[in-house]
This record gives structure tokens, C-alpha cells and sequence, in this order.
């Protein structure tokens, strides 16, 4: 069993009446947009793993399916004008900043008007516009990237800031020390954001490092470092929105590291084989979604009617959006190096 | 071309594994490193059921961090070690490149030459999965122009298995490319442990009217196009140099001298390529007298390798534009 | 040559420190980031006194991270500022391949060509200080062969500084290059700011006989050594392309055609080198029937630079290397 | 003044009962020994620099006067039989692993006899016969190497250990970060030294990161880290005498940084603009040497005289030394191709 599968079930799990409050401080329009996002992506994914299975996709995928809570959770926090800079597993981080979910299956499915023209697909979606800086295929490789984003913001003097997503497995990137201590250094306007969801590929994270918590690594640059339960949508929006405070005031970065889980293989190739099926049986039962929709009829935000209403809507939104991007253009192999450089 | 005595057929991934198997058999010195390669495989599945036989040490998972396996190939090897890196995908070598470019390249000469980094850093390269611009470069120009490194890609199962024993036995740093397409093919491999030389290359196909240089998946392509215009009667030689560093010059100039003609083929990016130094390297030798038509290149386009499939295959060679532009060339000058 | 109307001579370095105040002063999206660039002024001095005038934070030091600073530098521009980074030796890029290869050069194309990212690496790079294998490379064919990158080198004051004006202002990543030795190189430069077309090339001396394409210090050296050899009456042209990528064909190809005979030299080591694709060039284009002589290249040679002075200089080309280069190529083939 | 200043004067210094301690447990002729080797390193260098200055050195020098304690008490922990690997400021490594100072010198004005046959230069010398690994010029860029010569003493069931060192600067590349997480995670037997001399070249450590103490980053791996008077040889080598204990019994590897400080430039063309002439002065106030002769004296090892004519003969040594180096044929450049790759 992998080191933090009782910290999410015991010692970080909130205070209920700390969740209340939380509760009581969001709009209901907030708390079902968020959930209606979560609903958005994994409906997305069923999708688009399923037009993987009947090989409409080609290339890979990797899907967040049980993670939900994180970047939703995370961007939540944030205003729309600030930006975010993600990775390979980034469908939720983009939804959730307000993607345009037909725009982004045509870029899944590789078509011309997808959001990358079809030359990014899965691993590479950017939303430019939306203030969505796009997301990177090499493990660790946004982070320095991220360093001069913090920077442009703190140089143009915007009270904007960045998320900056990444997983567990890119902590260990040198990457991940250079820019977290450069940030740290300059009090750069960035929250990095640990999705960990306890495995880079086969390693479980007590195999690829010695500390228990990746949030201890903040402690070699001096910033502060948290550690959330990230399949509590509430709590991970709680602890972001604190560090989001901390960064647009100019105090510098946090690490805050979302425990979280992934349910599907890392990607299509991958046999499962470093973890059994009780330990995936385990972790869902912390379903972010289930448990999001128990508290909001707990604490009486929707009723069960509600919530499958949004449910239903999410899942017709979904396959609409994927029919209508099946039927969009290809993009034509002429004059491919013309589009390298700028003008 | 050297034809194996036996009628065993295995993929590419299998000679590359059963290489490993046996050197690490026969040479306790030799051991795998590198991001699951051991329950999981490795991405390509390689190295799978590897860490069985030979134990966690010896197929050694690492941490995400490939600066960090570069250099434990570089010191393991600086102790007499003969490790055996495995990055992801070649796209990585970015972040391992001080280590092998001012390290395992350099500290041979730079110690003055009491000391040598017999390291191998096994490279899956090139494009056509579907994995977009991160995740399928050709990049063995880098090292190719790097003193101190040599660079191996084989096209076949056979090539593949002989040289990679041979790479773990040389006493220097080696990138040895496997290009993903290719895990899949067939061909026919001893059983038995062999090597190849380094730096020989092979006739993959003889012929008399053009000359077709080509390494990796393209030269299989190329020999697939060699069977499509022999029968519009243009009978083309292709080779295979196997090695690109050290390159086997000889091979080149002779065949070049006998047909006159070459078509330089590879899925790297043209501009910088490998076959700008191949064009020189004829240029350079006797052969240049013996060309009828100027040497011709047919190489990756000058982009990021997109997502979309038709655009993807459009970025590299295929074996239509291969029959195109040797065609062509069977004409120019005559 | 193109030639300043001024009488006011400077060195290269002040040209450069000139180029980076002026576009500094007109633009407040230039900023500049990297090692010991405050006080220290940077390794060479380029920057020095700059932050007097521009405070700590378009100045900006940074701690010994050079992925970090290569990030900075793809971070600001992709927010739309001009950054400027200085690598303190062009071996220290190795440890900003992948932020420069496969985030610098490929977002543009991999987000769909919605964004752009304008940023400089200016990198001091050669041989001739005595500093070693590790910090006397040439790197520039890795940069020539990757798609998304522009790389240039200018060989004058004049062009260092039209041509890093211009090079601030595309908005593309620009990897630019800057000789060691020729800091110290003086010439005219208007006190006016300027740009230079990037990808135009310049003939730095008309000459019949034969062509040298040279680059960076090495471009100084041919023509110092076609002086010598017109005493001998041989009458070269010294051609420079100041950009490497994207190439001024055009120049070349005419130049060829004209004198045909093509001596290509540089510093960066022969194999693999950018010579080859030079060289591939001219075979594919009409020059190719004019060519009375082979091409030949005059490169560094394939060794890591040694630190000792006589060998150090050995490795690369030197005056006297040129003069005995092109006086062959001059009757080869008559 | 550099944050660390303070530290060294103050809290760091030895209890005296403790320096006695570790006087009491090492023999006469082994404290002679580290005395004599800081001799020739302060020589050594002096006469570097000299050559430099009358133009008979080509190339660059980066000379560790002041801070001759770090190397040569870490060095004087381990066996004979034990690794180092070493920077490009390294003359006092390379000495205290009990070089030949002539073939160093030799190999310093670059000659055919020198130690890499004039190819490396002051920032490469090896002596791979004496288990010195060398010298790399890449900051940081050793760091990955010791993981890999560590996995190999751990493979081959030596007893042996590898002390790794680098500055203060370097601790800021990925590469350190790399390097002690797998370290860390295998239990490699390495030491990790920081030669803290409070500056990577111009930056002052505290500009260059927000840690007090370097040694606060083993946190981020979960290791022992200590800060040390890296001016008082005997507090460093006891210091890392617990910490290659720690190495050699399998425990892992520890963080240990020597807080010291460089009198001279950080390399010949450094005017010093980045600190004043009192800081240098007031650190000119805990010379190692006189620290450590000072100490002995008072110990009754070693009397006055006896330090004395330790200290000439060290002079002598050194100038045969360049003597001879001076007189060694020049390598010439023939088939240098040819030596590039190994048989
Ligand atoms: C530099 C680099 N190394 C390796 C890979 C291959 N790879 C892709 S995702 C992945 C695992 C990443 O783990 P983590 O950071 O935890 O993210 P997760 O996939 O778990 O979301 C690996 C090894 C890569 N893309 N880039
Ligand atoms: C990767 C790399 N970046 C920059 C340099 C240039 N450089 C050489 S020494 C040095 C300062 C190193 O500082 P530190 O690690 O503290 O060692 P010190 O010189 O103080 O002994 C710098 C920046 C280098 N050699 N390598
Ligand atoms: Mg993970
Ligand atoms: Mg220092």
C-alpha cells in the first residue's frame, strides 16, 4: 500500500465543521460550477477513452479519472484573468479554466480547429486566451517556465498570479529545485501545485524519494508547504485560496501538495502491474465526486435531483461536444514550415 | 547484406532485450538503469521480466530524473562498471546532456586518457505513434557533432542484438538509438550471444544504379522503395551505415563510386542532419569524380513533429516520397 | 561588405553592451537575466554597469540555475516581454536543452501557432582562453538542426550590434552567438540604433578565385588569410552568413557560382559540424555544375579542446591552416 | 556582510573541551600531516598565481586561500582506499588525497608529464591511481557522477565511500537536487561537502537562495545535514569522520557544508566589486593555518619550531616542484584524434 493512502483516509481528512464554513462561504453558483466542471472532465475522459478503445485517437493519453478534485479544486481559487501552466494529465486543469470542451475534444482528436490545430492533441492543450498557458510533455518541464511567467507578472506589476501544476514524479526533476528556489528567492506571484497521486508511471513515490510528504520539500526554500487532502474538492480550493492570497500579496510562493489518486492506467500501455486491485478498490471509495455531491445535499447546496440534472447536462454536453468535433476538418500537410517561425 | 545462419524470427524488441540478457549474464559488470524498466518494462516494454532474473540492483528503477541516471551511468562507468541507461524517449537527452556531452565525452581526453566511460544510453527515437513534438525527435546530429560519443542506430533485429553487445563491450560512451516503429519488426537472430563491429556498415540491398544511405526505420522504408522501382527497372543499392559515429566511410565512397548517385534518407530534420555530413564526407573523396547528379538529401522537414496523423507522417519520409525522389534522381544528369 | 558610415570604432563587446542599452532604454519588455550579470558585469564584461541604469530587476542575477534562467526566458516571453538571457559559457546550454529544444522552440507550433516566443540566449562560445574542454565549444549545429530556433553570429562590432537588435526584436527564440576572442575585436558601429536583417549574409571581401564561407572568429581569420594569399594572387571572396539558421542560400549560391570553388570553415568540430549542411546546400542547387573543385572543409578537430596553448590552438583553424587550405583548393582540379 | 560571517566568529566554533577531544584522539604525525598539506596548498596556490602573473599560464585559476581547512580536514577522514571527487576549485583536494605536487603543478602549466598530460588544466586535475576522480568545470555537474560512483562501491560490496564536493553556488542547480534525492533514496556511501565560501562567484549566498543554511536542504531528502567551522580543520574533520561512519555502514549519505570563506577573486578576472575590503579582512581574521598552528601549539603537538620548519619545507617542496613542472616538455599535438576514443 503506497505511504499516504491512510493520510487521505485518516490524519488530513477536514474538520467537518471547517468544511461547513467553507461551504457557507461560496455562492451556490460557485459550488455547482464546480462540480458541474468535475462532472465536465470526467465525462470527458470516459470519452475520450472510449474513442481511444475504437481507435479514432492515435497517440497517447493520460487520463486523471479520480483526480478531479485537484485542479478543480485549485483553479476554483483563482480569478479568471490569473493563469495556469500544466502538464500532460491536464484535461481537468483545462476545463476547469474554462475551456471550451468542443475546441478541446477536436485538439484530443487531433482536428483543425481544435485548440492546438491538431498539432498538440491530449498532452499539449493550451487555451492562450483563456489565460491557460498550456500544458507540457516533458515531466518537470513547466516549472522553470513557470519561474518566468511569476516574473513577467511581477515585473508588469498586475496583481495576477499563476498556478503551476505538476506531479509527484516531477519533484524529482533538478527542474522542480531550480525554479521553486528561484521563485521563493524573487516572492514570485506562483502556487506550485503537487497533483500527487502517489505514482510517477510504476514508481510509488516512497520508491523515487525519502520524505513523506512532498509539501517537506518547501522547507529547502524557506516558503511554506501543505499538504491537502486532493480528493476534497473544498479542502483543496480551502488551501489554495490561501496560498493564491499569499502570492498576489506579494509574500511569494507555496508548495501545497494534493493527495490525490489515479484510477486508470498511466497510460493506454500500462498493465497495472506495481499496484493490486485492492489498493485501486481502496481509493475509490474516495470517489471526489461522490464525496462532493454527499456534502453539497448535506449541507442542503442541491438536491439529489439537482445534482443529477447536472450530471445528466455535463454528460450530454460531453457527447455533443465530442460529435460535433468528430465531424470537424483535418488539418492539410501543406506548408508545415512555414508555421515555424513567427512573423 | 550478412544474413544470420538460423531460422529463429524475433522483433527488435526482443534481439535489444535478449542482448541485455545474455551480456548481463555473461558480465556481472553490466547492469540496466533507467525509469520503470523493471515491473512495468520500461515505456516500450524492453526490459520486461527483466528484474526477475536479475534482481532490483541490476534493473534498477529510478526517480524521475534523468540528469541524475546520466550520471550514475557516467560514475558507475568511471569505476569500471559497464552501465546501461535507458531514457524514455531520445527527446530526453535534453536533461542529460551536460552529463554526457562535458562528462562521459570529455573525461577521457580531459584526464589526460588514464580513465574511459564505457557507458551505452539506449535512446527510442523517431516519429509515427501519435506522441507529438516532445516525444518523437531524431537527435542524433547533437551527438554525432559531440567528440567522445558514439552513436549507433540499427534497422534490423539482427543488427540490433550484435550491436548492442558490442556497444556494452566498448570502452566508450555510446547512444544507441532504437527507433520505436521498428520494436515490432522481424527478422532472423542467432540464439547464441555474437557481436558486430562498430563503425561497418552493410549492404542492406545491392544494386548498380543509385545509391540510397539510410539508417533506422527510413532504411527499411528505403528498401521497400528499392523493391517498388525495381520494377521500373531502377536497380538501387541501399546502405546501411548501423553506426553513424564513428562513420564507415569506405562503405560510402565505394558504393557511391560504383552508382554514381545518391540519396541521402533519414527521419531526422534536414537543415543540421546527419546527411549534410554525409554529402560532405563524399564530396571529400574520390567519389566525387564518379557522381553523375548531385548528391540529394530526403530528410524530416524543419518542424516540431505535429499530433495529427497526416500531418505527422507528411513531417518525415515515407516510402512513397523515398520512390519519388529516387526516381527522380535515376533521371537527373543522364 | 556593408559598411558604417561613421568614424567612431568600438569593440564587439561594446557593441553588443551597446545594442542591449539602446533596445533597453526604447523598449521596457527588454529585460536581462542571468549569472553574475550585475556588478560582476558578467564573466566577459558585457553588462557592465547596467544595472546602474537599469536596476537589479531588468538586470537581473541569478543563482547558479541555468534551466531556471533558460525557463525565465521562455516564461517572460511567452507573457509577451523580451528577454535576454546570457548563458556564461555556450557549454553551459547543455543544461538548457530542454527548456530551449522542446519548450522554446516547439510551443508556437505545438499551441497551434497562437503565441510566440521572443526571447535572445546570448552565449559566448570558442576556444583560444585556455579554459578547457568544458568551456570552449561551439555548439551551434545542435541549435542549426532544431526546428523554432534561429541562431546567429556575427563576426564585426557592426553586426553584433545591428544584428542582436534585431535579433531582441523577432519574435522567435534567437540563440546568439558571441566569439571570446573577438570581444576584443574593434570596428566602426554607428552610436545611432539600428537592425540588421537576420538570414542576410554579408561578403566581407570580393574575390574571384574561390569562396571562403566562415563565421564568427574564424571569419576574421580567412580574411586575414586571403590577404596573405593575394599577395600570391589568388582572389578569394570571403563570404559570412551572420545567421545560421535560416541560411542566406541565395549568397552562397551565387558566390559559388561565381568563383567555383567553396572552402567552408569553422571552429566547431568538422563532423557533424554545420560545413556539412553547407556544403549540402550548394549540391542541391545550380551552383553545383559550376563547382571546378570539390567542397572542402576546414573545421575544429574531433577532440574536446585540450587546455594546453599549442594544442588548444591546434584544434581549430587558424590563419596559417587557412592560408594552406585555400592555396590547395586553389589549383586543385585546374 | 555575508550572512554566514557571524556564524563562524559565534555559534559555530568548537566548545574547547570538544577541539581538545579531537586533538587527543588523532596521532602526532597525523595532525602533522593535515598541517603540512594545508602548507602546500597556501603555497601551491601562491605560486599559481605567481606563474600567472609573470604570463606563464594560459587559461583560468580559481584559488581556495582561506579556505584550505574545508578540503583538507574532510579528506583527512577518510582512507587512503576511499573516493574523491572534486570542482573546479580543487588544488587542495587534490592535495590532501596525497597527490604528487609536481606532476599537479605540471599539469596546472598544462606539460606532457602533468597529471591529465596537460589537457585538463588547474580546473581538471585527476589522479585516478590515487582514487581522486577529478575535477569537473560544470558547477553542480559532479553531483550527478557521485550517484553513479556510489551506486558502483555499493554494487561491488566495497567498504569503500566517495566524498563529493562542490560550493555553495552549486547547490542551486537541478543537479544537486538529483543527485541527493537518489543518493538519499539507495543509501549510496557519499558524503556530500559544501565548500560554503559565501559566494558563487559575485552572489552572495543569501541572494542566491532563502535558506540560513545550506545544510537545511537534506531536509528535502530526509538526511542528516550540518553546518560546520569550516575554518577549523579539526571541527571538519570530525564532522565528517560521524558523517563517512554514516557512509560506510550503510546509512546513507549526509549533507555536510563547511562554512568558510575565499580571500581571492573567484577567478582572475574579478575586481571584487560584490564585497568590501573589510569583510575579506575580518576573514582574514580565522585563518585555518594560524587557527590550526595556533591550536597545536597550545595543545603542545607541535612547538613553534616544529611548525616552522613544517611550513619551510613546504615551501621547498613547492617551488622544486614548479622547478621541475617549469622544465617538463610541452605536449605537441600530434594525432590528437587518435587519443579521443578508448581501444
Ligand atoms: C523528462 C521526462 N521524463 C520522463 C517522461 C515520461 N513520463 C511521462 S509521464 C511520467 C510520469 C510522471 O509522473 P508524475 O509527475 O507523478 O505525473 P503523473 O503522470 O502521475 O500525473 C513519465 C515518467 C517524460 N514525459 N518527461
Ligand atoms: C553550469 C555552470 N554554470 C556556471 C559556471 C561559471 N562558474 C564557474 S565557478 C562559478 C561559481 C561557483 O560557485 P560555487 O559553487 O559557490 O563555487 P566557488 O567558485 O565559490 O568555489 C560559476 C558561476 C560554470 N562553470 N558551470
Ligand atoms: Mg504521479
Ligand atoms: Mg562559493
Amino acid at each position: 500500500m503506497p505511504v499516504h493512502t491512510k493520510d487521505v483516509s485518516n490524519e488530513l481528512q477536514l474538520d467537518p465543521k471547517i468544511r461547513k464554513q467553507i461551504v457557507q462561504r461560496l455562492s451556490k453558483e460557485k459550488l455547482q460550477k464546480m462540480l458541474e466542471q468535475m462532472f465536465l472532465t470526467r465525462f470527458f475522459e470516459e470519452n475520450a477513452e472510449a474513442l481511444y478503445m475504437r481507435g479514432l485517437v492515435h497517440g497517447t493519453m493520460h487520463l486523471s479519472i479520480g483526480m478531479e478534485a485537484s485542479p478543480i479544486g485549485s483553479i476554483a481559487a483563482i480569478r479568471d484573468d490569473d493563469y495556469i501552466l500544466h502538464h500532460h494529465r491536464g484535461h481537468g486543469h483545462t476545463i476547469a479554466k474554462g475551456a471550451d470542451i468542443t475546441l478541446m475534444m477536436g485538439e484530443f482528436i487531433g482536428k483543425e480547429p481544435g485548440y492546438c490545430r491538431g498539432r498538440g492533441g491530449s498532452m499539449h492543450i493550451a487555451d492562450i486566451a483563456g489565460r491557460n498557458l498550456g500544458a507540457t510533455g516533458i515531466v518537470g518541464g513547466g516549472l522553470p517556465t513557470a519561474v518566468g511567467i511569476g516574473l513577467a507578472l511581477q515585473m508588469k506589476k498586475t496583481d495576477n498570479i499563476l498556478l503551476c501544476f505538476f506531479g509527484d514524479g516531477a519533484t524529482n526533476e533538478g527542474s522542480f529545485h531550480e525554479a521553486l528556489n528561484m521563485a521563493a528567492l524573487w516572492k514570485l506571484p506562483i502556487v506550485f501545485i503537487c497533483d500527487n497521486n502517489q505514482y510517477g508511471m510504476s514508481m510509488a513515490v516512497e520508491r523515487a524519494m525519502t520524505v513523506h510528504h512532498i509539501s517537506q520539500r518547501a522547507a529547502a526554500y524557506n516558503i511554506p508547504g501543505v499538504t491537502v487532502d486532493g480528493n476534497d474538492v473544498l479542502a483543496v480550493y480551502d488551501k489554495v485560496s490561501e496560498a493564491a492570497m499569499r502570492a498576489r500579496s506579494g509574500e511569494g510562493p507555496t508548495l501545497v501538495e494534493n493527495l490525490t489518486y489515479r484510477w486508470r492506467g498511466h497510460s493506454k500501455s500500462d498493465r497495472n502491474l506495481y499496484r493490486t486491485q485492492e489498493e485501486i478498490e481502496e481509493w475509490k471509495q474516495f470517489d471526489p465526486i461522490i464525496r462532493y455531491t454527499g456534502w453539497l445535499q448535506e449541507y442542503k447546496v442541491l438536491s439529489e435531483d439537482e445534482i443529477d440534472s447536472i450530471e445528466q447536462s455535463a454528460k450530454e454536453s460531453i457527447n455533443k461536444a465530442t460529435e460535433t468535433a468528430l465531424a470537424f476538418p483535418e488539418p492539410t500537410p501543406e506548408n508545415l514550415e512555414a508555421e515555424v517561425f513567427a512573423p | 547484406m550478412t544474413n544470420p545462419e538460423t531460422k529463429r524470427e524475433i522483433t527488435m524488441l526482443e534481439a535489444v532485450r535478449e542482448a541485455l540478457v545474455q551480456e548481463m549474464r555473461r558480465d556481472e559488470n553490466v547492469f540496466l538503469i533507467g525509469e520503470d524498466i523493471g515491473v512495468y518494462g520500461g515505456a516500450f516494454g524492453v526490459s520486461k521480466g527483466m528484474q526477475e532474473e536479475f534482481g532490483m540492483e541490476r534493473v534498477r528503477d529510478t526517480p524521475i530524473s534523468e540528469a541524475g541516471i546520466a550520471g550514475a551511468c557516467v560514475g558507475a562507468a568511471l569505476m569500471g562498471m559497464r552501465p546501461v541507461g535507458e531514457v524514455m524517449f531520445m527527446d530526453f537527452l535534453t536533461l542529460m546532456m551536460d552529463q554526457l556531452v562535458n562528462q562521459a565525452a570529455k573525461i577521457r581526453v580531459m584526464f589526460g586518457g588514464k580513465v574511459s566511460i564505457p557507458l551505452v544510453m539506449r535512446a527510442p527515437y523517431g516519429s509515427g505513434t501519435g506522441a507529438a513534438a516532445q516525444h518523437c525527435q531524431s537527435l542524433e546530429s547533437w551527438f554525432i557533432s559531440t567528440p567522445g560519443i558514439k552513436v549507433i542506430c540499427p534497422s534490423t533485429p539482427y543488427d540490433a542484438k550484435g550491436l548492442l553487445v558490442s556497444a556494452i563491450r566498448d570502452n566508450n560512451p555510446v547512444v544507441f538509438m532504437e527507433n520505436k516503429l521498428l520494436y515490432k519488426a522481424k527478422g532472423f537472430v542467432p540464439e547464441d550471444l555474437y557481436t558486430l563491429p562498430i563503425s561497418k556498415g552493410d549492404v542492406k540491398r545491392e544494386g548498380k544504379d543509385m545509391t540510397i544511405f539510410s539508417y533506422g526505420v527510413t532504411a527499411q522504408r528505403s528498401l521497400e522503395a528499392a523493391e517498388i522501382l525495381a520494377k521500373e527497372g531502377i536497380d538501387i543499392e541501399v546502405i546501411d551505415p548501423r553506426t553513424l559515429k564513428p562513420l564507415d566511410k569506405d562503405l560510402v565512397i565505394q558504393s557511391v563510386s560504383k552508382t554514381g548517385r545518391l540519396l541521402i534518407v533519414h527521419e531526422a530534420t534536414k537543415t543540421g542532419g546527419f546527411a549534410g555530413e554525409v554529402t560532405s564526407v563524399v564530396c571529400e573523396s574520390e567519389a566525387f569524380d564518379r557522381l553523375d547528379a548531385p548528391i540529394k538529401r530526403l530528410c524530416g522537414l524543419d518542424i516540431p513533429i505535429p499530433y495529427n496523423r497526416t500531418l505527422e507522417k507528411a513531417a518525415t519520409p515515407q516510402v512513397e516520397d523515398i520512390v519519388k525522389a529516387a526516381r527522380s534522381l535515376a533521371i537527373e544528369g543522364r
